[in-house]
């Protein structure tokens, strides 16, 4: 009798490999595990590890053709890297990796009183807002005003060094709910509306005369507030 | 933990088999978790659903094993013991008729209780085992190996309304002016300051405490501050005492003047 | 100094934003946008941010839904997990994962039996996971659901001590491939068996007694599961 629990070796290999043959999953199924591993995988994987990693019988070269096929023009590509393959974003698609947020930020103190005294005294000299604020206006604080599109370059000053002036913009009345720099309200309506701590001066200085003090030379600022 | 095949019959517990599992139970009783547990495993053995289930014969076989848990001291839990006692009023109360007269819920009506929760906890179990059965993130399904950073691009915008401008300029254009007028009163305590600075205290003033306390710092020492501080602190009193809010009280003649908050439950 | 961090808009991108504005992507173009963020997320995707992220006039929900179409029956799956969205491997291709697979601490009976009472009860305190168990929840069960990030703190009960509750979370659907909490097997079936009931024990139980004290105000399960 023959022994046909054991079969010679070598038709035992020719059967596996038979066997896996037809055992091979369909391509479409090849597809879908090539997919999922690469999607998967933090690394780009190699055609070998894919192989391996699926089951016997199966040809990843072959599913990476098709996949490659079928991620073409969508949102995400499949390419080689070296000798291995990854999926990626499409390029063209980078620009929605990044998200936007918008911080409001309260304008600092310095920008504040910088900005009225321009609103309120322009066309006016940097020399000149200094000389108000008592302090020295940093070169960041007129940047950001102008970054802002709230104050911009006037005519120059007729005098010696020909400084440039500052004046309001339409984008800094428009923010302000202003119709014109003329409807910003004087000191009295300023105490009026409490917002002088202080009380009156014997002089009652109106907004207009003060402004000479400041800048004797300047011709024109005032007559914006004169009643 | 121990899945009890066999039947403990409530009346035998004779043969072999019956005995062995009846053990098997208490040698796990560290297994239960908790008196409600041990009543649950021991309803397997009545073979029927759970809404079918004798409560009195489960009583039984609950008092039973506690009694032979004690036979074997075996320490039970507080818990056990509680539940123990329960079920043996439970039983009386399904077996005797109800006492004329006799407060609280029936006996079947604690019964039905106890079927409930049983088969809440039996159903809560089975629903865990299900969860836990299904597919799981990271076991049978997977999230994308490299994730994309997302970068955070900050636009910072900047506000001001237009009352910062005009306190703005406000606070410029007054600052110089009238410092002076302020100054000259730089050594005299306003009755209003006074005020100012008692309001807030007095919220703790709940013992009787003597007014020149209440002089703010550095006001004690030159007599001339001292002299105004006392009189607006003074003044300060007697304006709160008019509002209702403190009381005011001199032992005699130039004793020391104390102050108290006023109770405001009292009226 | 400057606090600006971003240039104004150069033209180019003001006239793309302008013209956005009148017309979005033709779909098939979102489609490709969300298959893009969804790729490069490992966390599930809202369809607020999704639309926050494309350009102006996109409708994700809608991309959405061809979308979910074109993954069907491939390696990868569109999911949705509350009002989330996210691609996830096809979980019958688990077997190709190995080298992927987390290694999870292994739960005690106890935590997945309370993780199953807080997710078919919640909101649920704890005296009431107490109740259903019949037995005091230790502090560390609870801590570990938490640090998974499978439960988290609900709102308190309005009732006297005003215990606090315990929900399920976004992670723990997406854990176990749920689209909602009304998603949970079974759902439907246990309450038409009244066993989601908060049925208050009659008399002195031994077990659930406190409960009385703690939450006499409670009803029945939460408000999520009702259609």
């Amino acid at each position: 009798m023959t022994d046909i629990t054991t079969p010679p070796p070598d038709d035992a290999q020719d059967q596996a490999r038979e066997e896996s043959l037809f055992e091979a999953p369909p391509l479409g199924e090849q597809e879908r595990m090539v997919e999922a591993i690469l999607f998967a995988s933090a690394e780009p994987v190699k055609v070998a590890e894919l192989n391996a990693r699926m089951p016997h019988g199966s040809d990843a070269a072959e599913a990476l053709v098709g996949l490659k096929k079928r991620y073409e023009g969508r949102g995400v590509h499949l390419i080689r890297v070296g000798d291995a393959w990854a999926l990626r974003t499409a390029p063209d698609l980078g620009f929605l990796m990044q998200k936007e947020v918008v911080e409001t930020r309260k304008l600092s103190r310095a920008a504040i009183e910088t900005l009225a005294i321009i609103a309120y005294h322009q066309p006016v000299t940097r020399a000149e807002i200094e000389e108000i604020r008592g302090v020295s206006v940093s070169r960041g604080t007129v940047d950001q005003l102008l970054e802002l599109e709230w104050i911009r370059f006037g005519r120059r000053r007729m005098s010696p060094g020909r400084p440039v002036t500052y004046v309001v913009t339409e984008e800094f009345l428009d923010h302000f709910g202003l119709g014109s720099a003329r409807d910003l309200p004087g000191l009295k309506e300023l105490r009026q509306a409490g917002l002088l701590d202080n009380r009156p001066p014997p002089g009652d200085l109106p907004l207009g005369s003060a402004e000479e003090d400041d800048d004797p030379d300047a011709r024109g600022q005032s007559e914006m507030f004169e009643e | 933990m121990a899945e009890p095949e066999t039947d403990i019959e409530t009346d035998t517990v004779t043969s072999i088999d019956a005995r062995r599992a009846a053990e098997a139970l208490i040698v796990d009783v560290d297994g239960f978790e908790g008196p409600l547990d041990l009543l649950l495993t021991l309803s397997r053995t009545q073979k029927v659903d759970l809404r079918a289930i004798s409560i009195l014969d489960l009583a039984e076989q609950y008092l039973k094993f506690v009694d032979q848990a004690k036979k074997l001291r075996l320490e039970l839990a507080a818990d056990y013991l509680v539940m123990a006692a329960w079920l043996a009023f439970l039983k009386s109360r399904l077996l005797l008729p109800p006492e004329p007269g006799e407060e609280g819920p029936s006996g079947e009506e604690l019964a039905a209780h106890l079927a409930f929760q049983l088969e809440r906890l039996q159903a809560m179990r089975e629903q865990a085992a299900k969860l836990m059965a299904r597919d799981q993130k990271g076991r049978d399904f997977f999230v994308r190996g490299v994730p994309e950073d997302v970068a955070r691009i900050r636009t910072v915008t900047y506000t001001a309304t237009l009352l910062d401008l005009m306190q703005g300029y406000a606070r410029i254009r007054t600052k110089d002016e009238f410092r002076p007028y302020v100054m000259d009163r730089d050594r005299i305590l306003t009755l209003e300051q006074a005020l100012d600075r008692m309001r807030p205290l007095i919220g703790f003033a709940g013992e009787w405490t003597d007014l020149t306390s209440y002089l703010p710092d550095g006001w004690g020492g030159d007599p001339a501050l001292r002299r105004s501080a006392t009189a607006a602190t003074f003044a300060a009193s007697l304006e709160l005492t008019k509002e209702g809010r403190i009381e005011l009280r001199q032992a005699e003649t130039y004793a020391p003047i104390q102050i108290r908050r006023k109770e405001t439950t009292d009226d």
